[in-house]
Formats: C-alpha cells, structure tokens, sequence
C-alpha cells in the first residue's frame, strides 16, 4: 500500500535524501564497516555530539514553543503522541509473539514504541532542505514517549511471564528503579531539560538565547553529519548481528516502522496537522529508540537478548527511516494530508 | 591480602560499589570504558553515544574476610546481569 | 551592608542573571545530581570545553588589549589585582584559623586568593546581556593572580607549622617546584599565551584575526553552557561534600565572598573603573580557584584536606556567584561607581 | 617474575614513573584515568576539568630485586601523597 | 583458573582477539588507551590523532588448556612486533 | 639556491606566516614541552580534530571540485602528484641508504613521499592571508599520495633485504594486508570519502550543502589552531627524541623538503600552475606523511625504527614547513612561475 506510493515524486524525494551530505557520511560509515577500513569515532566523542544534539534540538524546540505558545493543535498532539508510545508496543507485542518469547518481543516492542530523536533531527532538516514549514512544540514528545513505551514493555512482561522470575528476589524489577530510570535517563532529561531552558530563556533572557543562537544552529547540521557517519559504523556492525537474528526480524524492522507511518499518516490527518508536522508526527510513530529504552530493557529485561531489540532498531529501521523512510512518508504526507492544511 | 578483579557492565557499578562499601572494602579502583566478550555478551565502544555504556573493571585489594562478604552480594548481581569475577594473592610493596 | 541593597533593581538583575540559559543549563546539572539522574558528561569532554574556554577567553583579551593599548587604566588595574591575590588569603587565613588547622587555612585561603576564569567569563556574558562596556585587559589578571595566592599560601604554611614536616625531606615542599607548578600550570599557561598570541596576531597577521573569530565568539557562548552544565553536576556533588565540612565552611564560602566584593568595589572605585571594569575587578576578588591553586595546594599541603578547600570554593562559592553574585556585584557597582565612570 | 599494581594520583605519576626508570624496571603500563577510593580519598572524573585529574594505574612486571629498590622510593611517595602498591606472582607465557 | 594479562599495541589488538577466538577463550576484556615503556617502545597518547595508537591491555580469565594453545598463536605476534603477555593464578569469587 | 631567495620579500612572509594564530599556537605547545609546563590535550581530543580537520577539507575539496569541473590541469596535475610519491622514496632511499639500513632507510622514504595533510591546510590558510586563489582539486592528491608511497617504500625493503625476514611466516609481510592498510587507512579514507561527499552533494543537495557550510568555513581555523596546539607539543617531544637519532636525519630532515619543494616548483612551472595551486603542489612534495604511512610501516616494517621515520617527520619536517617552509616556497613559486599564470 505504502509502496505503491512509490511514484516519480517519490523517488525524487529520495534522491534527494540519499544524496544529502548527513545521509551519505551515513553511508561513508556504513561502508567503512564493510569494506573493514580502519575508521574508528572513538568514546566519548560520540556520546560528545549525542549530548550536543539533544542539548541544542531540546533548546530550538523551547525557543519554538516560547514563540508558537501551547494553543491550537499542541496539547491534542502531544497526548496523541504518547497514547502511540503506549499503544504501539501493544501492536508489536502480538505480532512479535509470533516468533519470539515474551522478554524479547515485550523488550522489543518498547523500543518500537518509543522514538529516535536523531531520526527525528534528521526528518527535520529534509524539511528545511525542502522548505517545508514545522512546529517546534513537535520536539516535546521526543521527551515524553519514551517513559510510556517502557512501561507498557514492562507491563507486558509482568503479565506474559507467569512463572517466578529469577530476578524477583531483589535484584530484579523494582518498578521504582523503572520509573526513575525510564524518566530520569540522561538523554531524556537532557532533551527536557534544555527543551524547558530554551522556553524560560526565550521568554526572559533574550540576550542570552541570542548568544546561543549560533551554537544550536550554525554548527547542528555539521554535528549531525559527525554523528551519523559514527551511527553508520555502529549501524553496519549491528546489522551483520541482525542476519543471526533470522529474517522474520528483518522484515518486522522495515514493515513495521511503515505500518506505524501510516497509523501516524491517518492520525495526522484527523489531529488536522500540516505538512511539516505531519512528517514528524509520523517519524515519532515509526522510529525506534536506541537510547533510553535499550537501557531500561537491559536493566529491567535481562532475560531479554539485546542484539534481538538493539539490532533491529539500529541496525535497520535506523538505517531504512533515513534513507528511503523519510522521503516515502513525506509522499504519504503529500498524499493523506489535505493541501490546504 | 587479596586481589579481587570485577569485571562487570557500568550500569551495574553503582549496586557494585555500594556492595563493596557495604563489605567494608578498604577502597577500590575502576577504569572504564572497557570492552569485551563474555559467554553471553559482546561489548563494544559502539553504545557509547546510547547510554548504554560499556563495562566497567573494577579492582579490590582487600582482606579475605571481605571477599567472603562480596561473595553473598555480588555473585547475585553477576548471575543475573552477567560480569566475572576473580580472586587472587597480593602483598603490600 | 550588601544585603541591603538588593532592592527591586537588584532582583531585576538576578532575575535577569538566573533565567539565563547559562545559568539554567548549570541548574540542570545540578538538579540532575540531586535526582539522581543518569547524565553524565565523561573525560576528557569537560577537559575540552575548559581549554576551549580558556584559549578563547585570552584570545579575546589580547585582541582588546591591541585595541585599546596598555594606556590609562590597564597598569594600576593588573598591579592592583596581583596585590590583592596576595592580600586576600592573609584576611581569609586569620578568619580560618578560628576553626581550621594550617595547612587547612591556608589552602583554603590561597584559593580565595586566586580566581575562578568560568565566573569572570559569566560575568563578561552577563555585561554583554546588560550592554554594559568592558575592557579586554581585564582578562591578563585571569592569567596572573593564581601565583601570588599559591605563593602566599604556602608561606602561611611554613611560617604557621612549627615542627618538622613530614614531607621536607625530598619528597615534600620545594620551593622551585611550587613556583614552576603555579606558573606553569597548564591552564595559567594556555591563557596567558593565548592573550600573547591574540595580542600579536592582532598586530600582525589581521587576516589570521579574521578567521579566528567565528571561533572564539559565535560558538563561545554555547560551549559555556555545556561546560556549566557540567560544573553544576560536579557543584552539586561538592554540595553533598560539603555539608560533612561543618556550618562555619558553608558561611565562610558565601560571606567572604561578598566581603571581597566589597573590598573589590571600593578598589574598583579609588581605581576610576566604569561599570563594565569595576564588575569584572569584582569578580576577580570575590571569585575563588578551582584550578592551578587546588593542583599546586594537592602537590605541596598534602596535609590539608582538599574537601574543604574544593568543595567550599565549587560546592558554595561558584553557584553563589553565578547565580546571585554577579548581579547582586552589579547592583553593588552601580552604588559605588559614579555614573559618570 | 613479579607483577607489581600501582595505583596513584596522575600528579605524581612522573615521579612514579621516574623511580621505575632508576630501579631498572624493564617496562611499564599505564592505564588512566582511573577514579576510585581509598582510606583518605575519594576521586572521580569530575575533577578532570581543572587539572587535577584522577589517578593512574601503573602495572610492571619485573624480577624480585627491583621491586626491593622501588620498595625504598615509591612507599615515601605514597605514604606522603597517598595510593596503593601490591605485588603478586607473574609467569610469562 | 588462570588469568592472562597482554599488553600489546592496539595496531595488533585485531589479531590477538581473534588468537583468543580461536583459543577457545570463554570470555576476554579490553581496557585501551594503554601508554607505557618496553625494552623497546616508548608509547605515549600523543600519535592518538595519526591512528597508529597506543598500547591495549587484554584480560583473558581462562583454563590452562586455552594458555597453551595461546602459546602457539600468540607468542609469535609478540616477538614480531613486541608485547608482553603473563600468566598469574586467579580463582572465581 | 633556495636559500639564496630569502630575500626581503621572504622575509616578510616569513613574518607574516610565523606570526599568525596558527603558528603561534604551534609555538606555544612546543614551549609548553621546553618549559615543561603541565600542558596535555587527552585523548581523543586530538583525534577529533584530525577527524574534523580532515572530513572538512574533503567536504571543501569536494565542493570546489564540483564548481569547477575535472578540466585543464586536474587531471595532469593529480597524475603528476601521484607519480611524485612514488619518485620521491626513491630519491630519499639513495640519500638514507649512506647512514641507515634497508628497513629504517625505505621506511623514512615512504614517509617523506607521502604527504602532510595539516601542512597542506595551513598552507590554504596562508594562501587566504595573502589572498591568492588556489583550486579545490588540489586536495585530492591528499586522499591519493599515500598509497604509492607505501609500495614503493615496501618494494625497496622486499629488493634490498636479501636474507628471509623474521616474519615472513605469515605474521610478516603481506600484500594483501598492506593495500588494505595502505588505502583503506582510516584518515585515507575519511578524506576521499568527505570529497566524493562533497562532489556529490554540491550537485545533487545544495540545501544540504548550505547548512554544512558554517561547520567546514566558520569553525576551521579554530580548530586548526587547537590542533596545532597539539602538535606542537607532539612535535617537542620527538624533536627531543630526534637529538638523539644524529646529526645525519636532522639536516634530511630539513634539506630534503626543501629539495623536494625545488623540484616541486619545477614541475609546478612545467604543469602551467597557478601561484595557489603551484604552491600546494610544492607542498605536497616537500611534506612528509604522519598518518598512513607511519602505521603501515609500523605494521609491515617493523624492523625499522619508528623513532626515525615518525620524529623526523613529526619532529623537524613538519615545524619547518609550518613556519618558515610555507613563506619560503611561496618565495619560490614567485621566482618559478610567470606571473601571467
Ligand atoms: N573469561 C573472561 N575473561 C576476561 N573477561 C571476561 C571473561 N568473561 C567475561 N568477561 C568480561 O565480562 C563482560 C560480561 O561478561 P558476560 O556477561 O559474562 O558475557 C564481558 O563483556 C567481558 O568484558
Ligand atoms: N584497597 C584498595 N583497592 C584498590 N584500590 C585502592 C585501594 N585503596 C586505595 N585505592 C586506590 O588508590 C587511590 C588513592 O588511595 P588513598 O590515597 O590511599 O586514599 C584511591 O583513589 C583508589 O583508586
Ligand atoms: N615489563 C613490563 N611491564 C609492564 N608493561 C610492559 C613491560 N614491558 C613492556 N610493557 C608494555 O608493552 C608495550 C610494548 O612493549 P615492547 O614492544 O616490548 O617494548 C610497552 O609499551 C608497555 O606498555
Ligand atoms: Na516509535
Ligand atoms: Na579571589
Ligand atoms: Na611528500
């Protein structure tokens, strides 16, 4: 259905994605892992640029905020949003099921629930390359979808797992130690947190924001393409991983981040979202994290196998989403959103 | 004395170190980021960027009567969340 | 006497200080601590923001010092200040004394003695927020007033412990190292030489001037925040330390501040300083080191307890004047200093 | 042969590392920055800003006779500024 | 169990790891960058930025069987390009 | 001959270039050794910038080239390059072969028929300075240069060593092995992979171009000064090594770039270059390789000792082309090339 949108417009769209710089410094790491060159981002410097960017896309999106206020479409959108984050791990869970047993697909399931803020960065400056207008109150779910994604996760592996589990003695779920750290996760709080000072400062210390200015704006797209050509070599060493984890996760990696484009399509459509925001609000639908669920699961979940719920994450829906992704749902966008939005 | 080398991930440092403290450890050192192969696990310097980090090595010299207290607290830890842990003879310079 | 004078000017000014986004990202850090959240900005990232501040911070000063030339007010200015680094920790030891032992009052007053360059450069951003003028000299006291305060500190040492130390036979004070620690510190080193090159330069390559700039001024004021982010976790760790270290610390590192402030100000005024000058003179007095002066009291008082001497000068004294020091200096300023200035 | 783990502030890693010379070691590591604790002190990477580091961990495998030279300086050393020395048996592959 | 420290240069880390691999090795870890001073090196983090790196140092707990097997593989990389690699007693917590 | 150009016009140049930020900043990390200040950029600081630097110049390069097509003297020139790095080991090896064995000798001759990519860049800056227009392909040979250099350098050791070598039992040399480290070496392969990059998003995204500009413009020189902070402490430190490697490498070290640069500037003349680009062709042959060339020979040759082929070319080579190298071949290129070019 999705692919059959796949016209001329559509792959103009992707052309021009794939031949942007940030996605070919993607590509340049990829191939790096491929080719075995000895191309190496080494600790902390890709945690530097992860901080730098959730720091200055948390910072816009307050300053956004602090311009556009909280009316209109804001607060319906947001809820929305973190409903998806809940409901989206429901889906996954019974379709994952299928084939895996309930640590991994519940641990999975949250990740798909949950969203990939560079994935989203990177939608938002296809927007900007193709002059499409967005609102900054869109980053605000960046930090608010993840906390419901793992819960549901963690919900679904109290009720899925009847027998004792082995962790229960202690050292196992602490639904308090959850909590905190699904919403006290760095990165989590970073993008909250800068996302707040971008608000606050925006509204008192106009000169401040003013000096900052250059920070988050000159500089991000630069960073972001540093990042993403690390993220292409994580991204090519996870996917070698992925071909041991059989192919019915390679094509729920794929299909399932369409799927969830489309429920995000129709849902744009009935929350009366324009072009920009609809893109967004489907990226929130249809990406992954690799941030603060991957680290949830693993302390909570550890029954769970992290290549099953990191691999398929970053080592393809990542991938898939900012190559052929972005520019197939804009078509989507083009083709559910009424023009006049 | 002795020598007690943990090896484990460092989300689980924090409940290492309070188990040491707990113990009465006279102290401890870590060095991290430290990569690795386990039966289990791969780790690699590539999950930096995610939070999920790497391991952690964390080196005690201490008496045998502490050892025996880390035996109780730690060893749960490692089983459930993987890491190893090893003892050895040390003598002060 | 300061207090009075937080009259509703004053809290203009701190509101206008705190809602800044520097401050806020430092409120961030700090918050995070006290949450326990996960955010952590690992070695060598803080290393890199303070060399980059640092280089910055002397490139900038050499350039206005080329500018403005060493004229009218520069040389009482730096002599004066060198003077007070060496006045300040005698005041500051006798208080100490009170209650500490030697070697504890005399590192904690060497670092009272000394400054802190990330609350100067905080300052300089709040006077750039306040259009308020300043002068580029002002920056070489950065680079000079850490030996004085080191050196004083260590005479107080040799003249207050009467038995043998148990360092003196080799390993520990010698004098020629002292000297080469306080001056040759790496951070004292790298501002002092960036001021020289910015100077040069200035004078004889414009073109390379040129190029410099996006450098050490678009990007500056982000990578403070992200530095201050930083140094509000590490402020609030010092916090917790600092609360074991007893009432009499916990004053000693807000009241002494603003008794140098006051010191500062009167100096500022006999000296002829217009607001901008007259803030940053302050700031020198009042602010306390957390760099060459607790490396050099590590190496040489291995007696005194650095707990104390950190964590009063970044647990207490950096936060006070971050936050409500540099306004409340300000509104101080702008008592004392003639309009006219 | 002999494995000798030092543990000390990165501060006096020169003087550390200048007594290894003089005792004739015929090697050394060193691994930093390394945080930890001690019976004194408490260190962490927070420090790294300012210079005054965190420690380092100092690992050499030598004969007997130089650990007896290195015993004479490096205890004065860390007796004074604090840090850990321990030996242990060592075999080379 | 034995406990096997290597340190060699990062440039050979690529086939050391593959050496324990093949070993049989159940488990290793890796703690890099490593500086230091052999009979013939002297390896400081300042080539850091021109890729040829510093040292690594790998931790390998592990039966005797492994060791002997390692003997074969790895002994040869160490004489090429230098290295030290030694054995010590180590048993589980 | 060359020596004998220094006349009052390389004197200014020479001023005009040691004087500049860049260079002083080289300066000040190599006092910082001399004075043994307590100075240290930790890992991997250097390494981000030598990633920065050298992602940048390959975007840059990319771009240029995209702007002004593969025509005139792109194609001679590169082929001339590429043909220089193999000739120019060959030359050295005659030279080294009077004082050094077959290893150390063919080791320091690849070396020095490699390149310097960071002597290139600061030879861009100075050309900029003096506002002089060079040409964007001139950075592909960076990407091209290292891998001749490497053969060439292991066909002189494969020739000259006659009895079996030590590691020819599998941990030795291999060929395969070799063109894999030599050609997909990290560095290598970021810059060829930042000018493709760059060639192909200037056609095909100018949007994402844009927004890449400010990171690559804006911040280089910055950055270029911070590393070359660092390299001037690395290079005190091998210059203290190279003392002791004789007086012999020492005055190689200096007389064989210049030599280089001679027949550099010939050519320069001979291809019809421009001042710019015959300036950077010089550079090109007169600098020597830190990067590739020294880990291949380390991996291939380990019989050589690093200490001559790295400090010679760390330690001396480089610091002279940075200072009085660069100003002095453009003196040359003045003298070689009619001014209509
Ligand atoms: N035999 C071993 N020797 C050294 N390190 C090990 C060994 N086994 C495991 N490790 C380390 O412990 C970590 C966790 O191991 P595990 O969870 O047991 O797979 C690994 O990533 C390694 O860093
Ligand atoms: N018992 C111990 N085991 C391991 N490391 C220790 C021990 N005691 C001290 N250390 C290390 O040595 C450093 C200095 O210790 P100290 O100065 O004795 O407090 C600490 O920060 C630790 O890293
Ligand atoms: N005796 C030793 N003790 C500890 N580490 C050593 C020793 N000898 C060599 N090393 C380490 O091994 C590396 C390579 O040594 P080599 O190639 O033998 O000179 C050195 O850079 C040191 O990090
Ligand atoms: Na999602
Ligand atoms: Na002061
Ligand atoms: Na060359």
């Amino acid at each position: 259905m999705i692919t059959a949108t796949a016209t001329a417009l559509d792959a103009g769209l992707i052309l021009a994605n794939v031949l942007s710089p940030k996605v070919l410094f993607f590509f340049l790491g990829a191939i790096a892992v491929f080719l075995n060159a000895d191309l190496e981002i080494p600790a902390p410097l890709p945690k530097l640029f992860s901080l730098y960017l959730l720091m200055a896309v948390g910072f816009r999106g307050g300053m956004a905020l602090a311009k556009d206020g909280f009316g209109g479409q804001v607060i319906p959108t947001i809820t929305v949003s973190v409903l998806m984050a809940a409901v989206i791990p429901l889906i996954c869970f019974c379709i994952l099921r299928l084939r895996f047993d309930v640590f991994n697909a519940a641990a999975i399931s949250a990740t798909y629930g949950s969203i990939s803020a560079v994935t989203f960065i990177a939608a938002e400056s296809f927007l900007q390359a193709q002059n499409i207008s967005y609102d900054g109150f869109m980053v605000a779910p960046l930090a608010l979808m993840e906390s419901p994604a793992i819960i549901v996760g963690l919900v679904l592996v109290r009720l899925g797992s009847r027998q004792a589990r082995p962790g229960s003695d202690g050292t196992g779920m602490n639904w308090g130690k959850v909590l905190h750290e699904s919403m006290l996760n760095g990165y989590v709080y970073l993008i909250a947190g800068s996302l707040v000072i971008g608000f606050i400062s925006s509204v008192y210390s106009p000169a401040g924001v003013e000096k900052m200015e250059p920070f988050v704006y000159k500089f991000f797209y630069g960073v972001l393409c540093f990042f993403l050509l690390d993220m292409g070599i994580v991204a090519a060493q996870r996917f070698k991983d992925l071909k041991k984890a059989g192919a019915f996760l390679v094509f729920f990696a794929i299909l399932m981040p369409m799927f969830n484009a489309l429920i995000g399509g129709l849902l744009a459509r009935a929350l009366g979202l324009g072009y920009g925001n609809a893109l967004l609000f489907i990226i929130l639908c249809s990406s992954a994290s690799y941030i603060a669920v991957p680290t949830a699961m693993r302390m909570t979940v550890p029954e769970a196998n992290p290549r099953y719920y990191i691999s398929s994450a970053l080592g393809l829906t990542f991938p898939f989403n900012h190559t052929i992704g972005i520019p197939l749902y804009m078509g989507l966008v083009y083709k559910l959103i009424p023009s006049a939005a | 004395m002795k020598r007690l080398d943990l090896i484990v991930s460092e989300r689980e440092l924090d409940s290492v170190i309070e188990a040491l403290d707990k113990a009465g450890a006279p102290g401890y050192s870590v060095i991290r980021p430290v990569t690795g192969r386990g039966p289990d696990t791969y780790v690699t310097e590539g999950m930096d960027f995610s939070g999920l980090g790497a391991n952690a090595h964390v080196i005690v010299f201490c008496e045998i009567e502490v050892l025996d207290k880390l035996r109780v607290t730690i060893n749960p830890i490692l089983n459930y969340y993987g890491g190893v842990a090893y003892v050895a003879e040390a003598s002060p310079l």
